[in-house]
């Protein structure tokens, strides 16, 4: 298990690393049972133009004892799309550890209104569940702990959070919460999130989207914002980026009604299906809202991406482009041209530090995806990137859809059945009113096709292959999560996490554009990885005893 | 504010728990593991537990945290997880080549009742295990107790694993460090060595969690307790268990079996304490106190009595993991401080009792809570303020709302370093404390001074 | 404001000094002094300059320290000091009974043309020196240089004293360590031990200006250097000296006088200052660096590399002595720190020349200055912000004026404890400086985030 | 050089030692001749009622080589008396250690009128003498600091202090600021304070005393303040002590023209001559100033002390006894009563816990006296006394001052001849009147008289003596300076230091009393000195090994 410490002034000769030979190395090690899973998964890209998209094994389960960095369902329903919400009070009914592991560690920033409304990120909430409720059932406590979060809190909204030993126990939470919204007259509401359903984080995005789309969504129908009205999807403010995205929406004049969900209250999700447009930054995690949306509200969705300078003026575009209103695309390019001369300052200024250099990319969602933009931007070349949790077509490309096989995974995993509202449905523009704006909406064509050729995608990338590709292929910089971050800097790489940003951040929209580039250009160029080696260990060879000058 | 929504007024709670001073077993019995050598822990239940147990170990220690997952699905949770665990084993041995896997349960595995004693048994008839390595277990429920009983039952997860009798008497002593410091534990370790006692140390994170960059990962790093050293406890003269409610169970497991007598003392943190600790081992193996030790000790009463003016009488809160409060209860007793709020999350009634008596003398009225939370913590500090809170990161939200100076101890540690590095026990860990509780005073006495009270000499 | 008339616009100044970086020769010689075994130093002059160096010494090492002094009238003004010294050497071999009498002289006995040589050769010849004690002396005018020229002047006078040449070559390496805390003299030591090396230290205040208390004073404590060793420096395979501007004089006597070889070496302050010393004793002992440095070099480089984000970039201003300075100035450049202010209060132009050369890949211009002052440190700071700002304790009054993150280091320390029981030098202290610096970096980013920006993980 | 660990529940037994017997084994240790001038200088008080005050050696040179707590003239003329006045810039003119040591490290507090009030205090200005100073003369340095000191500040005063070397090359200091004076236009003066002069800091407080008597007092006649006027003489704000004084006389109504030196400025000397009485703190070193502007001025002085409850409230009656006005004596009556419940309640508080125990005072001027009060109110017995730079009146009172002979070290000091001011001078009471007041004016009864029987008064303590006393009498608290401190703790005595309060105070006036109560409670009762003996070295011997229960 090691990898030997990357030598510099050697990114030039490690382009040409013979892939398929690294991967077969890679597989050599498995039981053939694993290897037979895991080389659907891992694939070179292939070289030469306009070849076929080739098929990846995703969303399926992790391999027992193959150290993965996934987590689990509860995580992609409380921790990622619920936890970024301040004004609800999420209870998490299980023992503690589900709750405190997910106690203020994503850096998902809030900006509340004032100082005194409601913010209840900063607590953790549970039922702390013991011996005697897993016995006797739990339900009880999880009553009690509503009325004592009423009574002491007083909040508008309360949600609770199933893990693992609730839906073993038979615990009704849903019944329990219908119950006490009754008794409270406020809104309370419940996810069936237990850690072992689905293969990731995944199943707990849909189960999340679910729950607010049917407890929340369409309960406000206050017309609010300006003339040109969107929400923001898959935006979880990681570091403040939702700041940033903010503020460049607002000089361009563009109405922001919600964000699902990041720098987000409960509020605007009721108002939500009020807006004109809905644009989707991770494709995985929330599109279903997106879908469910426009099925029932009447509202298209484009995907977009924020992460990179060229394309967030390229999605400021389109968000223009669909409104077809001169004075917006007047307005949008006004702000891309004050903004682009400072981004393109710090690009010059950067980009030669790390032209030519190498990175891979590992994280969930469309990050490992979007984050290629900002290290194109360096000139720098992204050698692997795949997903933690991604399906087929956030690699292949929506086209893919109907030809995913649904598992035993997925289909326990609800799909809502969502109807034209009867009241609240508007169509916003017709398919040929859409068609005419020039964009095609509803549509991601994936990671793969945005890669190089001769480059690795590999989906729930394991511990053994990332030690493998870093000792193949030298990375001058590597992106993960925090459980990645110290193994692969052992092996003196730098690494970036992008879930966290390593308390950096924004690198969002323009201003983070500008961040990211002198972060990579300081870790690819910091001094402090080239005292690694000891003098002794350079040079062990004892010249006698020391004579004097 | 941060915390804007915690009113003063204390109501009772049964059911909510509201900002946990703990969190569950499996992540200490996780961090156990991690001080055997050549040892991959091995989480069985769905992957989300080992992914976050992972991440928390790792943003403490800013150091790799491997471990491995049954990665239950909801199949597993309904047909039982012993198919995943084999794959399991199998697969790890394979790939990664540890020399032991260290199994411990999650609630999901405990709430369908899987057999760890039957399926490790299977592994073993199966094959699955090569020659000379090994499987040990131990269940750890995360609706009982805490991490810190994780932490323990791994502990006698360990020994019951290993621990063997040869009849020979061995000239060493067990030393079960406790829920501590990788640091902590090289410190317990130099001391007992310093003394000349022989000892295994277990576990033992050293050089584990907070190892060197060389440039080359190894996933199994040179610290950890040995195999070797595991087996032979059951031949040692005696066990010294440091911290009840971490180390108790291992020790007593070792005494009722193997009859290897066992003491049971508090960390020794602080003066007092470590004083205990240092006389226990001189007078369990006979040796004599070198004059290296009674230096050291004679430095940290230097400091004391030199820098008394600045600790007496203040005001405390604490809060954390059993073992830790009542050493550093103890401590600040010691120091004429005045621990007036001290919570842990961990449940045990022993704790309540212990910290009461140790605070018995106390000037003030003193809220001593197991079991308890952060927010009752932030509550009583509201309705008598504290000169200093004490604990881990989390308190920082408290300190900023209630401008109280902040002295981070124990786990987690997630915004700054040294906790890995400088050890807080014995008579150095106690000059460090002593440093970081005068550093935190003083530097709000500045802060605080009017321009003609602020002073070049303290 | 406290230092409310400090102009932001610079102004020439060629006869006041404002806030010095330095004091007076004697202090520095009193205490090497200190780090000889049974020595009671001596103050050739008024006693108020005694008084002043033992209170400036007490304060700062929160210690004993006692020094005798001739006590000068106007009478010894003007007619010589002799007869107070002769006076003095025989109260104090009859009251306090020490080994050594070491004497410096002072701005006044040096004016007045006192002769030590002849002064304490009469006091041999006058039958006042009892046999098998010792008196030895070096000559410190105040007006010459500061308090490091003080002591190196008196390592000197402790190897022109008591260094011998038998001829028979000792396996053993000398090892000045410098104008340094005692903690670092033993920390220096611990390290070359580590490798298997002998070493004669000197001076060596460990164990006497950071002694124990035990309930009973000792004049003369158990730490410091022997006379026996002092004389077998002219013995050594060689010297180490550390910090060209406070031990190259002695070594370059060693090595004049008794052909001992020496290597004159930046304070092993930092990484590449540590391995520098690692390396060169290794070369010069012949022996092999064991896994354990191996090992703490490790951690330190790892801490450096993982929290390299929050350093880089970050400007620093620092003042203090120049062997100090020198020695942080690399580390900070290691770190991917920027130093922009650099004012060492000793004269001596090399210390321009060699901060020059280290810091000539600097993104932004850097201030230096030998002979300097904190008005003038200050005044820079008030033009160029920086970041950090690193010095002894008079900093304080800039970093409250300015606002500026401060970490104490140097001499001297008057308002913190810790500096002589922890180490900076050495692998380990570059950890110790590392979390300090950290710290006071990110305790100032809590501070100064707004509540959307407070966080928990950093 | 030893001295054993004080151990508990000892205090009864050791009012019994045989002190006569303890001075004789001190000075056996001596030299002959030490031990006779050391014999002169440690008294044991006699028992008995009406004895004679008997007399002691002080003021006389210390032995060299004798561990001494006594500073130099400079110490005493720039540390002490010129040092707390923020206005004026004092310049050291000589090489740095001088500067340097007296900078900061006296915690003179002072409190500028507002934010833009001159405040030199934080800084420290030298002229750094170097070698080539020292040759060829530093005069032309000097006057280029002065010019410099000028040009950065503009200060109203500057002041120079002379060092050793100063005296020895000859430089003339006072023809420099003369010149210096004359060319700027502001008030510049020198004091020639070199620390060899005289044989303590007394000959500096004298010198000192000269110098702003001479160029400071009487520059502006404007009457300010009320009724009742006075000046504070000897009081240096160490800790606040002073603010604590202002404070009450400021309730009582009478107005503080100046305070010599504390909180102080030049602007308060300038004028204090026009108040109507100098009260006197610090017999030693201010008493100077109050003959002398007696002499030249008219108004009387009076010797008062603020330290300890009972005695603050004595020395407000006699300043309103002095002025024979009801309504003050009404309106400082009341202060009093007001004050003296919160006082009572801590002297209550604290007085069990430190009732009969032993106190030992060494410091300087009259503190080894004055603080004997407030040791009193708390039930403890003062040991063992003396002054580090006292004359004999200070121990046996002004009677005495006739009959003290001026030695050669004294008589370089110069006494200044003072005569009547020819246009300033104004009786304020003519000596019926005086005496008609009931009080006795110009007198101080000194040390000796307050000491109870068999106890120490020790003039010029020597470090072996001071750990022979603790070893004879272990005193369960020791005050003494900054360089016996830690000296007297490593014998397991708690030390106090009284120069500097050790971060404390303030301990003046009526507040301070109880600071000061609860300050030697604590030092006296707290835990940290039972810990001193490890469990080993109680119960060294070794119980085979261990058998478990």
């Amino acid at each position: 298990m090691e990898a030997p410490v990357t030598d510099t002034n050697r990114t030039e000769s490690t382009h040409d690393v013979d892939l398929d030979k690294v991967r077969s190395e890679i597989l050599s090690k498995y039981p053939t049972k694993v290897a037979r899973k895991r080389a659907k998964q891992i694939l070179v890209k292939p070289g030469g133009a306009g070849t076929d998209i080739p098929e990846i094994g995703a969303n399926v389960r992790t391999v027992p004892g193959i150290l993965t960095q996934r987590g689990c369902c509860y995580a992609g329903c409380k921790g990622v799309i619920l936890g970024p919400t301040r004004d609800v009070i999420n209870i998490v009914h299980g023992p503690i550890g589900c709750g405190f592991y997910a106690w203020l560690t994503r850096r998902n920033q809030t900006r509340p209104a004032s100082d005194d409304s409601p913010n209840y990120m900063p607590y953790c909430f549970s039922t702390d569940m013991q011996d005697e409720n897993i016995v006797f059932g739990g339900e009880k406590k999880l009553k009690q702990a509503i009325q004592e979060a009423y009574d002491i809190f007083h909040p508008q909204t309360i949600s609770v959070f199933s893990t693992c030993p609730v839906g073993l126990i038979g615990d009704d939470i849903h019944s329990v919460c219908r119950e006490m919204k009754e008794t409270l007259g406020i809104n309370i509401f419940g996810f069936s999130c237990e850690g072992y359903k689905g293969v990731s984080q995944s199943a707990g995005h849909h189960i999340a989207n679910n729950g607010i789309f049917q407890h929340v969504v369409g309960l406000d129908d206050t017309i609010r914002g300006g003339e040109f009205r969107i929400n923001l999807l898959g935006e979880y403010n990681i570091g403040g980026d939702a700041f940033e995205i903010e503020r460049i929406l607002d000089e361009c004049g563009i109405s922001l009604i919600s964000t699902f969900s990041g720098n987000s209250t409960m509020e605007q999700f009721a108002n939500s299906h009020t807006a004109d447009l809905n644009v989707v930054m991770c494709h995985r995690s929330i599109t279903y809202m997106a879908e469910m949306m426009e099925k029932k509200y009447g509202m298209p969705w484009i995907k977009i991406n924020f992460i990179g300078a060229r394309a967030t003026a390229q999605s400021l575009r389109k968000i223009a482009q669909y409104f077809e209103d001169d004075s917006l695309t007047a307005r949008v390019e006004e702000v891309i041209a004050r903004e682009m001369p400072a981004v393109n300052e710090a690009m010059e200024a950067n980009r030669p530090l790390c032209e030519g250099k190498l990175a891979m990319l590992f994280v969930g969602g469309s990050r490992a995806h979007h984050y290629q933009e900002l290290f194109s931007e360096l000139g720098m070349k992204t050698m692997a990137a795949g997903y933690e949790f991604a399906h087929r077509d956030d690699y292949e490309g929506r086209q893919v859809l109907s030809s995913i096989k649904v598992d035993a995974d997925s289909r326990n995993i609800e799909e809502l059945s969502v109807e034209q509202d009867p009241d609240k449905y508007r169509l916003r523009k017709t398919e040929e009113e859409l068609t005419s704006t020039g964009q095609i909406y509803r549509e991601y064509d994936g990671l793969i096709a945005d890669m190089k050729p001769n480059t690795f995608v590999i989906d729930d990338i394991s511990q053994y292959e990332t030690e493998k590709l870093i000792e193949a292929i030298k990375p001058d910089v590597f992106c993960a999560g925090i459980k990645e971050k110290y193994i692969i800097q052992k092996s003196g790489v730098p690494m970036k996490q992008l879930h966290s940003y390593d308390y950096g951040g924004p690198y969002a929209g323009f201003k983070g554009a500008i961040n990211f580039y002198r972060e990579i250009a300081r870790m690819t160029n910091s001094k402090v990885w080239s005292y690694v080696k000891a003098p002794w260990e350079k040079e062990p060879e004892l010249t006698a005893t020391y004579a004097a000058a | 504010m941060l915390l804007r929504h915690t009113p003063t007024e204390i109501t009772d709670r049964k059911a909510l728990m509201i900002n946990p001073a703990k969190t569950c077993q499996p992540i200490g019995a996780m961090y156990a593991s991690l001080g055997i050598h050549g040892c991959m822990p091995h989480s069985h239940g769905s992957q989300g537990c080992c992914a976050y147990h992972r991440s928390t170990l790792t943003r403490h220690y800013k150091e790799p945290v491997v471990a491995a997952t049954s990665s239950f699905t909801e199949g597993s949770s309904v047909f039982g997880g012993q198919s995943n665990m084999l794959q399991a084993i199998d697969n790890i041995f394979t790939v990664y080549e540890p020399d032991i896997i260290s199994v411990h349960t999650t609630c999901l595995s405990e709430t369908i009742g899987d057999d760890l004693t039957q399926i490790v048994k299977k592994a073993y008839d199966d094959g699955k295990v090569p020659e000379g390595k090994h499987v040990i277990y131990a269940p750890t429920p995360s609706y009982v107790g805490s991490h810190v009983t994780g932490f323990s039952n791994m502990c006698k997860g360990i020994v019951s694993g290993f621990a063997e009798k040869t009849g020979e008497q061995k000239n060493q002593m067990n030393i079960i460090p406790g829920f501590v410091e990788p640091s902590d534990m090289a410190e317990v370790k130099r001391l007992a060595t310093e003394m000349g006692v022989k000892t295994v140390l277990f576990p033992d994170t050293s050089g584990v969690l907070n190892g060197p960059q060389t440039g080359r990962y190894h996933m199994f790093p040179k610290g950890g307790t040995t195999v070797e050293e595991l087996k032979s406890t059951g031949d040692s003269m005696g066990t010294l268990a440091l911290g009840s409610f971490a180390s108790s169970l291992a020790a007593k497991f070792l005494d009722t079996k193997f009859k290897v007598p066992c003491r049971v003392l508090p960390l020794p943190i602080g003066l007092v304490a470590t004083d205990r600790y240092i006389d226990t081992l001189r007078k369990f193996a006979g040796v004599t106190v070198p004059d290296s030790l009674t230096f050291e000790r004679g430095q940290l009463v230097d400091v004391m009595t030199d820098m008394q003016q600045y600790l007496y009488g203040k005001k405390v809160a604490l809060f954390g993991d059993p073992d830790q409060l009542i050493a550093l209860t103890e401590f600040l007793v010691t120091l004429d401080m005045v621990p007036v709020h001290i919570v842990t999350g961990t449940p045990g009634k022993e704790f309540e009792s212990t910290i009461a008596d140790l605070t018995r003398d106390s000037p003030v009225p003193v809220n001593i809570k197991s079991h308890g939370d952060m927010f009752q913590l932030h509550q009583w500090i509201k309705n008598e303020p504290v000169d200093l809170l004490m604990g881990n990161t989390y308190g920082k939200y408290i300190a900023r709302d209630e401008d109280i100076p902040f002295v981070r101890h124990g786990f987690p540690i997630l915004d700054r370093v040294g906790h890995s590095y400088f050890p807080t026990v014995g008579y150095r860990g106690g000059l460090r404390l002593l440093e970081q509780i005068l550093s935190a005073l003083l530097d709000r006495k500045d802060r605080d001074s009017s321009e003609e009270s602020f002073e070049l000499v303290m």
